[in-house]
């Protein structure tokens, strides 16, 4: 064992990297930052914090996939070089995007906390054991839970702060319940060998409640019905830029972390022959039902919101459904159609958050109506936001388009209508002409909806340009050629 | 009854009590403890599991030491949220934190 | 064992189920104390030496002074006592948690568990080598859970400085 | 001559131009006209020359395919596609589009927007030519959502007009309902044949090999993959082309500027749909059916063809606005070729549609300029007498209702529809098309009089018309040029010399004598006769003294001319299904909600209220009118639900827990084993 030190070493390095950048940022601040403004406070933390992120991208970058290291309990696979590399630049945006935010009392812990935060994701990104699993997600959501609570001076901070923390606890209170279950089942805390186990006998009823309990963690990670409550309050609530991390790296990674544990480790439980087959069901018609759920619920309801935020919240969950589907069809078709939506999904994510962020520090308020005028205002962020919305609601040549298509098909190629994400799959392309009413009004007021308070032009700081412009530059080039990602598996 | 089962069945009744409190005390303190109290019903199971059950093995046992430690920092977390919100709300009734619907 | 396990795991129950009921909120987070120091004993006739003491340590030692450091400092100042939840509230709360807990035991009965012979205890030399050797990795992310903890408990309960409460 | 790996400079050039053009500075407002101008003359060039290729060998699909991204062992191909079905409506496409574009210099030369105007037309223009030359049918469905876009720019052009606002909002959405069977259709063809090129040397979806499988396929309740995928792309052709019963949209897009309406809502946008359907059609026609006759997906089109062809000429008789007589009008054509595919003659469609074109063109700018001269006045009531103001107007205006209404033997429109009307008699299935032609021939004389006299006729009747003059020159070029089109583009397809539909399909067609269509002939002049003169001596006869005049046929047949001004209250009949069945389950959803959260205790007390909200809602719907209120139904729905997040956390946690119980007992009695 102790010749793989180095190895380790090599493979953890990126995390040790965010985690010094972290220490180096704090420390930084507590020794030059007093006596100085916040703006260079946090210009100083931004750019030592996205120093430590390339760096970390380069060292993901130059490894590729070493496969499994440290006696099997990480996987440095091609799924996990690319959410590595996804949740890197997805972190470095939010960080482009908190320099056109309203500045923090604290910004160094705050960009300490997301590079931290980064490093549970990257960790959820290889873990290959339920402990390592466990405690990677718990490194990510305490510090998201500090992040959406970073706002001292508005009570909606504090208050999704808490809201998200509860539901967060109780869920990993159910996720670690569940892990007990299953270790007490294959006696085992691998992934390995727990699928291994699991196929060779497995215990029907407290098996049941084991995946129960795994499935509602990932409803509550993903923001799928009916585990989703949470994601209104905390979108509309928290920091944009934690909203944004929230809505787009912790995806991604709870997307990997959750397909590593469901197929990985108890994909012998799937039956993803299932209906047709009559022989029982397994968790793939349950998870199937939850994507339907919240396909209807969130694009719904997302009808009703007069907050941008919390539209984009409702909209997230209906996203959720289609990632869900996503997660069902890798067993079949592999990660790729998966990790191309939640990745591009992400990207648009990130770049409506930054653009309510700016809008939220030239003094706005966060309702629909506020976006009038912007057109005028600051025609860069009306042209970004455009691109990040029509890529959420699917509109072609936009990467967010082939997310839904590549998605769809995988689920459909499964067995078609045989299997019950091909149905899934049929509502979640019916719900995308439902979301297009809501994105479509968001647009109207951005571009087309004169401001009658006759408002200044919005500010927009060069780095935060900067992030506007790659993530939208991003959704187009990713759109054209979707090769780009999904010729990688 | 095996030892087994009655492990089982504490920790079963131990999570059902941290899920009453979570749910229907309306202090949001009695609610963190809640939430700690079904975190220990999972520790139980570890712990049982690891001494009777199938497997074998020490997994299960030093998974409780790390469960314990995460479960800390969750209480601390927790802790400092609920005087963040008292700070704002004057309350710490979980029910007053209700500024975000719809 | 087995009656030695039933009447630790009475002397846990009772107190939490106690905790849950009651009205005062010290009362009630000291019974929570009892509780977790019950659980202590249990895993400590299950053969868990070490992890009995951590249990000791963190939660009497750890979580339950912060959690009365809570109370005191968010004290509504008049009564400790709180309104009782209200009817519908607690009647929906026992409903849904009356699913997970019929859930839980007709799983629990309708389980095929082999009961086996318990294992050993293992020594505390041991865990050490297990925790530098396999374990290493979980070390480490437990250490920086605890980093982010003490950072984010700190900043989000720290009261803010007049000074920033000006401009923001 | 121009190979098939060069046709992406079609769609490029104006591509190029709307990228420029929206680069270009505000102060440039000339830079994107001349932009657009000069690649759309480029790629008229260009399509002339792929035609020129096309023809030369018009039986052989001339391909360009190259793979664009691989999915995990699957490679995801696009090609380009040079026949003459293409290159026809290439031609055809960018020639009006020219004219239009000529047109629009003068008819919006005041507008502050008119760089951006020509940036959104070269944008659109490229998105169709685009779809034209695609080999694939996801590079198709790309462009046909760039289509729609363009064109949900082009409607709300006047955004500060709510009208025009939501017009294009609506038309977006409508025609997205029917994309999800196209985009459905897509994926199902993928899952099934492995490939979305419609031709690839033996392996594409429309060739020899895939199209036997997907005939060979059946699915429950004994149809076929083929009738499957050909009806869900048929859907996305019902949104596109106005079909019934998503023609809702079409009437309304008239908001935009009437030079838009010309391009897209008359001449080519629209058009796509049938396009569509006449490219896919060997796999609409590759179920045999019953005793060789294709019944399955055809029957469908025909069917809605038919419905449409009728129904929109019924709903132009109502109408007063210029351009909305001419919307329903173009309804009711793209219906005729919709009934031309559905019977198996997509090459009379697609001559249809190159006639229909020119001649529909022709009337919309024809509409404009009188809108143009009139001070945008466009009610029929309020206009009169520009016959002698507007003489060139006028003159070009009566040769495009020649054609409409298919005056014999000289105009374009007889010939094409005579070939539709040709194939529909030849039908085995049904007779029901052929008579739903043949009144909608009646019809359609009848309503292009009747606009004809109100509108040229008389003397004026409002202040607009009182003080018109003739339109300027660029304006009366366009119209000039596309007269000749529209009287001379029928004579390549008659039935004594059918070279437009032997080229279409590759083989030589019959010159059949006129022996054999001359009954069909004589009927239809005779029907054309019979329209004009009832419209004749309704209006032109006795023209309305004023603009408040009742109208002639509302005096006679007031109870029929109601139910078409109300346009069959189809929007009423989706606001009295669609929204009730939405407010029905928003109750349901909601009452639900209600139980989850607010706990037992309640209970009885909520079930008596929550009945009295599902009768207020069903009552209260009652008396909702307008497809609009559909979706208001739907954003009711959502408050609704809304409300149950009432941000008290233990409520969501009560949620999680049920929910956790809910998915337990899922998978225990789904069975995990």
């Amino acid at each position: 064992m102790s010749t793989d030190y180095a190895l380790l070493f090599r493979a953890l390095l990126p995390e040790a990297l965010l985690t010094a950048t972290a220490l180096l940022v704090i420390g930084l601040d507590l020794a030059w930052g007093p006596g100085r403004s916040r703006g260079s406070r946090l210009q100083m933390a931004v750019g030592a914090g996205l120093l430590g992120l390339v760096a970390a991208a380069l060292v993901v970058w130059q490894d590729g996939s070493q496969g499994t290291v440290w006696a099997g309990n990480l996987r440095l696979d091609l799924l996990a070089v690319a959410v590595r590399l996804g949740v890197l630049g997805l972190a470095a945006l939010s960080l482009l995007g908190l320099t056109g935010a309203r500045a923090s009392d604290q910004p160094a812990e705050y960009v300490g906390l997301a590079l931290l935060a980064t490093v549970g994701f990257l960790q959820m990104a290889v873990a290959q054991n339920l402990l390592l699993a466990f405690l990677a997600l718990e490194l990510a959501s305490l510090s998201l839970y500090v992040l959406a609570g970073y706002d001292r001076g508005r009570p909606e901070s504090a208050e999704a702060a808490l809201k998200y923390f509860l539901q967060g606890g109780v869920s990993a209170a159910l996720l670690l319940f569940g892990f007990s279950l299953l270790y007490g089942i294959t006696g085992r805390i691998d992934l390995t060998g727990i699928s291994v186990a699991l196929a060779a006998h497995s215990d029907a009823s407290l098996g049941a409640v084991a995946v129960g309990m795994v499935l509602a963690a990932f409803g509550f990670k993903a923001a799928v019905a009916p585990f989703h409550p949470w994601a209104p309050d905390v979108y509309q609530g928290a920091p944009p830029m934690s909203a944004a991390l929230i809505a787009s790296a912790s995806k991604l990674a709870g997307l990997a972390f959750f397909w590593r544990i469901l197929w990985s480790g108890l994909g012998s439980l799937s039956a993803t022959s299932s209906l047709t087959g009559g022989a029982g069901g397994g968790w793939v018609p349950v998870l199937a039902a939850m994507c339907a759920v919240s396909l209807l619920l969130g694009n719904l309801v997302a009808l009703a919101q007069v907050s941008v935020r919390r539209l984009l919240a409702y909209s997230a969950i209906g996203h959720a459904g289609a990632l869900g589907l996503g997660l069902l069809a890798a067993g079949e078709v592999g990660p790729g159609p998966m990790f191309y939506y939640a990745a591009t999904y992400g990207l648009a994510s990130v770049g409506a958050f930054a653009c309510l962020a700016l809008l939220e520090r030239a003094g706005d308020g966060d309702r629909i109506e506020d976006l009038a005028g912007l057109r005028r205002r600051s025609p860069l962020i009306a042209a970004c936001l455009a691109v990040f919305v029509l890529s959420l609601a699917g509109i072609p040549p936009l990467a967010g388009f082939f997310g839904k298509f590549v998605v769809f098909a995988a689920a459909l190629r499964i067995d078609g209508l045989g299997h019950p994400a091909g149905w899934v799959a049929l509502l979640a392309i019916a719900m995308s002409a439902l979301a297009l009413y809501y994105y479509l009004i968001l647009l109207k007021q951005a571009w087309i909806a004169d401001d009658a308070r006759a408002r200044g032009r919005v500010d927009v700081p060069p780095a935060a340009a900067l992030g506007l412009v790659l993530a939208a530059a991003l959704l187009l080039v990713l759109g054209a050629f979707p090769a780009l990602l999904l010729g990688r598996f | 009854m095996s030892p087994l089962h009655l492990c089982l069945a504490l920790s079963a009744a131990l999570f059902c009590t941290g899920l009453v409190a979570v749910l229907i005390r309306g202090n949001a303190i009695l609610v963190l403890l809640g939430v700690e109290l079904m975190l220990n019903a999972a520790n139980l199971n570890f712990l049982a599991f690891w001494r009777f059950g199938p497997g074998g093995g020490e997994a299960g046992l030093v998974f409780v030491l790390f469960s314990i430690a995460v479960a800390a920092a969750e209480a601390a977390v927790g802790m400092a949220l609920v005087i963040a919100v008292h700070r704002h709300l004057r309350s710490i009734r979980i029910a007053d934190a209700n500024r975000l619907k719809g | 064992m087995t009656t030695l396990l039933a009447v630790l795991a009475l002397i846990c129950l009772a107190p939490a189920v106690a905790a849950v009921l009651v009205r005062n909120l010290i009362h009630s987070a000291l019974l929570f104390v009892l509780a977790w120091l019950g659980l202590a004993a249990f895993y400590l006739a299950l053969g868990a030496e070490f992890v009995a003491f951590a249990q000791a340590l963190v939660y009497v030692g750890g979580v339950s002074m912060v959690a009365l450091f809570a109370v005191l400092l968010t004290r509504p100042g008049r009564t400790d006592l709180l309104p009782p939840p209200s009817a519908a509230r607690a009647v929906g709360g026992l409903a849904a948690v009356s699913l997970v807990a019929s859930m839980l035991a007709s799983s629990l009965f309708w389980s095929r568990l082999p009961s086996m012979e318990p294992t050993a205890p293992i020594p505390l030399r041991r865990l050490g080598e297990l925790l530098a050797g396999p374990y290493l990795v979980a070390v480490l992310l437990v250490g920086l859970i605890l980093t982010v903890a003490l950072i984010g408990g700190l900043l989000l309960a720290a009261p803010r400085r007049p000074a920033e409460g000006a401009d923001a | 001559m121009l190979h098939a790996s060069h046709l992406w400079l079609i769609p490029a050039l104006p591509l190029l131009a709307a990228a420029v053009g929206a680069a270009a500075p505000r102060t440039a407002r000339r830079l994107p006209v001349a932009l657009a101008l000069g690649a759309i003359i480029g790629s008229f060039l260009l399509s002339l020359a792929a035609l020129a290729g096309a023809l030369a060998a018009p039986a052989a699909k001339l391909t360009a395919n190259f793979t664009w991204f691989w999915a995990g062992s699957t490679a995801v191909r696009l090609g380009w596609l040079l026949d003459p079905l293409g290159a026809l409506m290439s031609v055809l496409v960018c020639g009006v589009s020219v004219l239009v574009f000529i047109f629009s210099t003068a008819y919006l030369r005041d507008d502050p927007r008119l760089g951006r105007f020509f940036t959104c037309l070269s944008l659109f223009v490229a998105a169709m030519l685009g779809l034209l030359v695609a080999n694939s049918l996801l590079l198709l469905l790309v462009c046909w959502e760039l289509v729609g876009l363009a064109s949900y720019l082009l409607i709300g052009f006047w955004f500060e007009r709510p009208a025009a606002a939501a017009a294009a909002k609506k038309a977006f959405i409508t025609t997205r309902l029917g994309d999800l069977g196209f985009l459905l259709g897509l994926l199902w063809l993928f899952h099934a044949t492995g490939s979305s090129l419609f031709y690839d040397g033996g392996a594409g979806v429309l060739e020899g090999g895939a199209l036997e499988r997907l005939a060979a396929t059946t699915l429950p309740g004994g149809w076929t993959a083929a009738t499957g995928i050909g009806l869900l792309l048929f859907a996305g052709a019902v949104g596109k082309s106005g079909q019934f019963p998503l023609h809702v949209w079409l009437p309304d897009a008239m908001e935009g500027p009437t030079p838009v309406s010309a391009l897209i809502h008359a001449a080519t946008m629209v058009a796509a749909g049938v396009f569509l359907v006449a490219r896919v059609f060997p796999l609409m026609a590759a179920d045999q059916g019953l005793g060789g006759v294709p019944v399955h997906a055809l029957t469908a089109v025909a069917v809605i063809g038919s419905v449409t062809a009728l129904l929109g000429a019924l709903l132009a008789v109502a109408q007063t606005d210029i351009k909305r007589v001419l919307a329903y009008s173009t309804v009711s054509q793209l219906g005729y070729m919709m009934l031309a595919v559905g019977v198996g003659a997509w090459e009379a469609a697609v001559f249809h549609l190159i006639t229909h074109a020119c001649f529909k063109a022709l009337l919309f700018l024809g509409s404009g300029s009188v809108i143009h001269a009139a001070h945008h006045e466009q009610d029929a009531r309020r206009l009169g007498g520009l016959a002698t103001r507007m003489r060139f107007t006028y003159v070009t205006f009566l040769l495009g209702t020649g054609a409409l209404i298919g005056l014999p033997l000289v105009f374009s429109g007889f010939w094409s529809k005579e070939a539709v009307l040709h194939a529909a008699e030849l039908w085995p299935v049904s007779h029901l098309p052929f008579l739903a032609g043949l009144a909608g021939v009646v019809l359609t004389a009848f309503y292009m009089t009747r606009l004809v006299s109100e509108t040229f006729l008389g003397r004026a009747r409002g202040d607009g018309a009182a003080h018109a003059h003739e339109s300027p020159r660029a304006m009366t070029l366009s119209l000039a040029v596309l007269a000749v089109a529209s009287v001379a583009a029928g004579w390549i397809g008659t039935p004594a010399w059918p070279w437009l539909q032997s080229q279409l399909t590759g083989a030589p067609v019959a010159a059949h004598g006129l022996g054999e269509g001359l009954g069909l002939m004589i009927l239809s002049t005779v029907l054309v006769g019979a329209g004009i003169a009832a419209g004749g001596w309704m209006y032109a006869h006795s023209p309305r003294a004023d603009d408040r005049a009742p109208d002639p046929l509302a005096r006679r047949f007031p109870g029929v001319f109601a139910a078409l001004v109300a346009r069959l209250w189809i929007d009423e009949f989706y606001a009295a299904t669609v929204g009730r069945l939405l407010r029905g389950a928003a109750a349901l959803a909601a009452w639900l909600e209600r139980w989850v959260w607010g706990g037992l205790v309640s209970l009885t007390g909520r079930v008596a209220e929550t009945t009295g909200e599902v009768n207020r809602a069903i009552d209260e719907d009652g008396l909702n009118t307008g497809f609009d209120r559909a979706s208001d139904g739907l954003r009711d729905a959502a408050q609704r639900y809304s409300r149950a997040q009432t941000g008290e956390v233990q409520g969501y946690l009560r949620a999680v827990v049920v929910g956790l119980a809910v998915l337990a007992l899922l998978l225990v009695w789904g069975g995990i084993r």
